[in-house]
């Protein structure tokens, strides 16, 4: 599997997702945001850090990087794109997925780790876990409340495209254990097609042994499960 | 005082004219840019005639002690500095130590304390900016921050929205740089309560090879400003930086730095890129004093001379003087020497980036420190004379009365039998004790994804990515000890943080540090700066861990109030299998509680004293530096041989607050114990007294012996003293004369919520309810 | 080409969550500033631009604010256009 | 007692780096409009409160800026007062 981790001015998590990638034996290379060219490309991440320093609104100016077009046509043509953290707010921003990231509630950067249900297991992102599954893995962001108005929430529900929910570690809803107030606990989304997850949760930075979990390894097998050519 | 350099008359008459609308050279002008009349005279020897404005304020900031060391040069001479590990020491931007496997580790610590307390957030933000330049200049990726903080208590308003402020700066700069803040220390004492400390410092991991320095060599090679464009703030930041604060401050401040995390992290990628594309040949952070240090800094390294035009200078604003061009302290700059010819390339590269390159002078061979401004000279200075050759004074040092008999003060009134649960309870509620979560979960700590411990331990760690290594760093310092007994206090500092990286399973290697004083040219200031330098080195040297580098932060008072004497040190430490580490909470039930080192009763400048009484006095505790090495060795060894379940340092609360943070704090959930111990001791000194080279550490029971016996052989007093329990069971600590019930949740409740509940006002209410009227 | 000067200001939509401006509101009320009644916090963009003439300016304005400086989810914008006295080429 | 709507505008301080205002210009001139000369980027207070007259609105208004809305260090700020429909009590 060919995926390339695209790198925005500003992206500081490009590398973590490189090497993410690389431990489950996936083809990796990064991409320059001023790069359009996804010929040769099975998968594509954005990568969580602070593109263009998050001024304005995080995601808002990345979104209009040369390399979006491509991204927007590849995703379009049915192509697995994960973004995450900053990566989701610039899908959201790019439209690929509905929504939007407000400022956290508590309106502070929260960095620890949280506990995420896995409430499909049906995606190519999801597909090494079985749902119901709790993750132990890291959060680090100032902009991560989902928000999506009511339409648009009732819509995501009614469709399942909510793959991530906030839980306490038993995998229970508690508003104790949301660490920025988003709608309905929403830590990911996919899109109506399913090829296209945001998620605010850093499953790159839980994946080898000297990480607090490794439960974030399998959003990096699904993706190389998915794409691997049926025998 | 002595001053010492005899004027070096100028080796041929410099030549630089006023220019016009400059002000003209008077007493009050000299005396407004912090230098005295002799300094004033020196400076007329050296350049054999009166100084141009723009020259004034060159010497002005080249001379304040930011710059020039003026009030420690000499003491800390005093320092050890080598060792066969260390590759590059004091002088250049960071020390450089062997990481092993043909790594070097860059390190600094440095501080903006000034700023902070003018403007917190962007004080505290360019002070994080600034340190990871350091590292970078030096050819070294950034892979860690840690942030050392003082603060007044936290009852008052001011200080509420200060520590806010600080700790939003540290956090936005670095988070979004996308460096992770493995740890630091904040401490909260009436005795800062005008003056904040904000320290930060950087590790930079490198290549050996990739190393490079701070040096303008090779005639003819173009000098470039890289990075932000050059504007009006923070000019002469290095002069403030050496007055102590007023009532005027708040006025007569410089206009602020405002920091850009973002071109930050861009000039980052561009310099390392730089680095590693042989297109250069010196790189150095326009930091205080701007381009003024930067340039003729790098020209007094390399024996060479340098020439600036400052109309080639890419400004913010229009209609600069080469007064404010020389002087801007505008962040996120660096300057180049490139190789002649090779000018595009670097442009490229900046390009790249999205960031300007421009050549503003060229590197030249008359040892001259020059700028002009278009064909104006309007500056031209020995280079060497002006960075070396700031006058350096030893001043007296004399020991106030007052801290002596603070320190000869009998603490009888203290000690306490019997119950001593509540005692407990509200030591666990103090900022000090308490959990500092509240401050490093706005701090992200795992970008990079080579975090192995994150802040809440004994020390931070990082690994080396593609080796099994690992690198540790903590800084300590209790101002307390050293504000009652400077040189103990510093001795206490080094012995502390080495310590905490033995706990970890790091070995100690190397240290910079952060001499946060008062005003020098007091003899008690001086004397608790002399002394506290001569502790750090005894320290130092027993340990074997070299100064590799450091910052020196004098004048922090405000209105005659010095803060107590705060010697932050920043020690680093390398784990040579990161599955060797240890970690300080309790994991399993069962096993055996065993306490290394002695008991003894010490509650001068305890956290118990100070919360019970509000006093700070009594001597501090002694320290044993031979011992202590002892414990770390014994540590080091029995964490290879994977022999420890935890391991946690007594610090601040003593025993029995440092039993308690390995029940509540750990990672592996909550755990309670059951402790006895046989000494005869006061109640509250065998609890609470801080009593160094002590170390809590718990085993399986199957492998006590072997723990006990390998301490005997290091010579470290050892003995079980309980056994880890069920959270059920709460902490029991019993002894002759005192006793400790409390439930975990009780515990728990008091020590995570120290922080939070104090800052749960809304903190800009504060600002708004003790700023000085405007 | 003449200059403008825009101020273009963004608030957040009426009905939605506003923890800024309440969080605004209580530190106001607990300085003792009880007649205040509603407080919202939205950006604004100081703007300088040439353009052949004022709704000229104003129409790149919208445009934008629209593409770019609000977000259509949670924002609305609002334009204020003046004149710059001109300056000698 | 009446009702009054203030806007207050608070723009950073000239002369002072405005990071976000110079991210926001680049990304101006990136999508085309290159007609932009320069951007800075502050914050609007839009408040509502109850005062005896304008003059009263307006000397709170500036009051809590100075105390709370504006950073007196870095930035500026700028009052416009305005009267609401009377509301029957
Ligand atoms: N300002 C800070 N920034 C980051 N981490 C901090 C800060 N202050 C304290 N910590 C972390 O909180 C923990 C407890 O701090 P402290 O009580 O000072 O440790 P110790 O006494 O073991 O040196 C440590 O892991 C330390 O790194
Ligand atoms: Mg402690």
């Amino acid at each position: 599997m060919r995926v390339a981790v695209v790198t925005f001015p500003g992206s500081n998590c490009d590398h973590d997702g490189y090497h993410a990638f690389k431990l489950v034996g996936a083809d990796t290379r990064f991409l320059w945001h001023r790069e359009t060219d996804l010929s040769d490309t099975d998968a594509v991440l954005l990568p969580g850090g602070f593109s263009y320093g998050d001024y304005l609104r995080s995601g808002a100016i990345a979104r209009f990087s040369p390399v979006m077009e491509a991204v927007v046509a590849f995703a379009r043509a049915g192509g697995p794109v994960l973004g995450i953290c900053n990566g989701f707010q610039i899908l959201c921003e790019a439209g690929l997925l509905p929504g939007t990231l407000l400022r956290n509630e508590s309106r502070r950067f929260r960095a620890h780790d949280v506990w995420i249900r896995v409430e499909r297991s049906d995606t190519p992102f999801t597909l090494a876990y079985e749902a119901g599954r709790v993750l132990r893995v890291p959060i680090a962001h100032a902009d991560g409340n989902y928000f999506a108005d009511s339409d648009t929430l009732a819509r995501i529900e009614d469709r399942g495209q909510v793959v991530f929910r906030y839980t306490d570690p038993d995998g229970n809803p508690d508003p104790a254990y949301n660490p920025n107030g988003a709608q309905n606990r929403i830590a990911g989304i996919v899109s109506e097609q399913g090829n296209v997850l945001g998620m605010m949760p850093h499953p790159e930075r839980a994946v080898e042994s000297v990480h607090s979990s490794t439960d974030g390894l399998g959003v990096f097998q699904s993706l190389v499960t998915s794409l691997q050519p049926v025998p | 005082m002595t001053s010492t350099l005899d004027a070096q008359p100028a080796r041929h008459g410099t030549a630089a004219e006023p220019r016009p609308g400059d002000p003209e050279i008077t007493p009050e002008l000299v005396s407004e840019h912090g230098l005295s009349t002799d300094e004033y005279e020196q400076i007329v020897r050296t350049l054999g005639r009166t100084p141009t404005y723009a020259e004034l304020g060159v010497f002005s900031a080249m001379w304040s002690e930011h710059c020039g060391y003026k009030n420690s040069k000499r003491l800390l001479r005093l320092l050890p500095t080598e060792a066969p590990w260390v590759i590059q020491g004091p002088g250049e931007n960071a020390g450089v130590i062997d990481a092993g496997d043909g790594y070097a580790l860059a390190f600094k610590i440095e501080s903006h304390n000034h700023p902070s307390a003018v403007e917190p957030y962007q004080g505290a933000a360019t002070g994080v900016g600034g340190i990871l330049r350091d590292i970078f200049t030096m050819g070294a990726r950034p892979i860690a921050v840690l942030d050392s903080l003082r603060f007044g208590d936290l009852d008052s308003g001011r200080v509420r929205y200060l520590f806010d402020g600080v700790v939003r700066g540290v956090g936005d700069y670095g988070n979004c740089v996308g460096i992770p803040n493995i740890g630091g220390e904040v401490h909260f004492d009436r005795g800062y309560e005008g003056n904040p400390i904000v320290n930060a410092m950087c590790l930079g991991l490198m290549k050996r090879d990739d190393l490079i320095l701070g040096e303008a060599s090779g005639v003819g090679n173009p000098l470039m400003a890289v990075g932000a464009r050059t504007g009006r703030d923070g000019i002469h930041g290095a002069t403030f930086a050496s007055e102590e604060l007023s009532e005027d401050s708040q006025h007569s401040r410089p206009q602020v730095q405002i920091g850009d995390p973002f071109t930050e992290k861009l000039l980052l990628e561009a310099s390392l890129e730089l680095i590693k594309s042989g297109h250069i040949v010196g790189i150095q952070d326009m930091g205080a004093a701007g381009i003024t240090s930067s340039a003729s800094e790098m020209a007094g390294r390399a024996g060479s001379g340098v020439e600036i035009d400052t109309a080639k200078v890419p400004v913010r604003e229009p209609g600069m003087t080469p007064y404010e061009i020389l002087l801007s302290e505008s962040q996120e700059r660096m300057l180049v020497v490139a190789k002649a010819g090779h000018e595009g390339h670097v442009e490229a590269i900046l390009n790249k980036w999205e960031l300007e390159a421009a050549v503003i002078g060229a590197v030249t061979d008359d040892g001259m420190f020059r700028v002009r401004e278009g064909d104006r000279v309007v500056a031209e200075i020995p280079a060497l004379p002006l960075t070396d050759g700031c006058p350096t004074y030893e001043r007296e040092g004399i020991e106030s009365d007052e801290v002596r008999a603070l320190r000869e003060r009998d603490l009888g009134h203290v000690l306490r039998d019997g119950d001593l649960s509540d005692a407990l309870l509200d030591l666990l509620d103090s900022p000090n004790i308490g959990s500092k979560r509240w401050i490093y979960d706005q701090y992200d700590s795992t970008v990079r994804a080579s975090t192995v411990a994150e802040p809440g331990g004994d020390a931070g760690i990082v690994r080396i990515r593609g080796t099994n290594r690992a690198i540790a760093a903590t800084t300590d310092c209790n101002g307390r000890y050293t504000y009652l007994e400077p040189r103990v206090g510093a001795m206490i500092a080094v012995a502390e943080a080495a310590r905490n990286l033995a706990c970890v399973g790091a070995s100690p290697v190397a240290i910079t540090n952060n001499l946060n004083f008062g005003n020098p040219e007091r003899p008690h200031i001086y004397f608790q700066l002399r002394e506290a330098v001569l502790g750090m080195a005894e320290a130092c040297g027993v340990f074997e861990t070299p100064v590799t580098g450091g910052n020196v932060s004098l004048y922090n008072e405000t209105d005659g109030a010095a803060i107590y004497p705060t010697p932050v040190i920043g020690m680093v430490g390398l784990i040579a299998d990161v599955s060797h580490v240890t970690g300080s909470g309790f994991r399993a039930v069962g096993d055996a509680i065993v306490l290394f080192g002695e008991c003894a009763d010490e509650l001068g400048g305890s956290e118990y004293l100070y919360r019970a009484t509000g006093e700070v006095a009594g001597a501090p505790p002694r320290v044993d530096l031979l011992a202590e090495r002892a414990l770390q060795r014994l540590l080091l060894d029995l964490g290879r041989q994977g022999l420890l379940h935890s391991a946690h340092d007594c610090s601040e609360g003593g025993l029995a607050v440092a039993l308690a943070e390995s029940a509540i704090a750990g990672t592996e959930g909550r755990f309670g114990c059951d402790v006895s111990l046989d000494d005869e001791l006061p109640g509250t000194a065998l609890l609470f007294s801080e009593t160094q080279g002590r170390v809590v550490v718990t085993v399986e029971p199957a492998r006590l012996d072997l723990v006990l016996e390998a301490a005997g052989a290091h010579g470290v007093p050892a003995k079980r003293i309980g056994t880890v329990e069920r959270a059920g069971h709460g902490l029991k600590i019993r002894s002759p004369r005192a006793e400790v019930s409390v439930s975990l949740e009780a515990a728990a409740r008091q020590y995570f919520s120290a922080i939070p509940r104090r800052m749960e006002q809304n903190v800009s209410v504060d600002r708004a309810a003790t700023s000085p009227p405007t | 080409m003449r200059s403008f000067h825009l101020e273009i200001r963004i608030s957040p939509r009426p009905g939605l969550l506003n923890p800024e401006g309440n969080a605004v509101q209580h530190a106001l009320e607990s300085l003792g500033y009880d007649s205040v009644k509603d407080v919202r916090v939205g950006k604004t963009f100081y703007v300088q631009l040439s353009a052949a003439d004022e709704d000229a300016a104003r129409t790149l304005a919208e445009d934008m604010s629209r593409r770019l400086l609000a977000n259509p989810v949670t924002e609305d914008f609002r334009i204020e256009v003046s004149e710059l006295a001109e300056v000698p080429a």
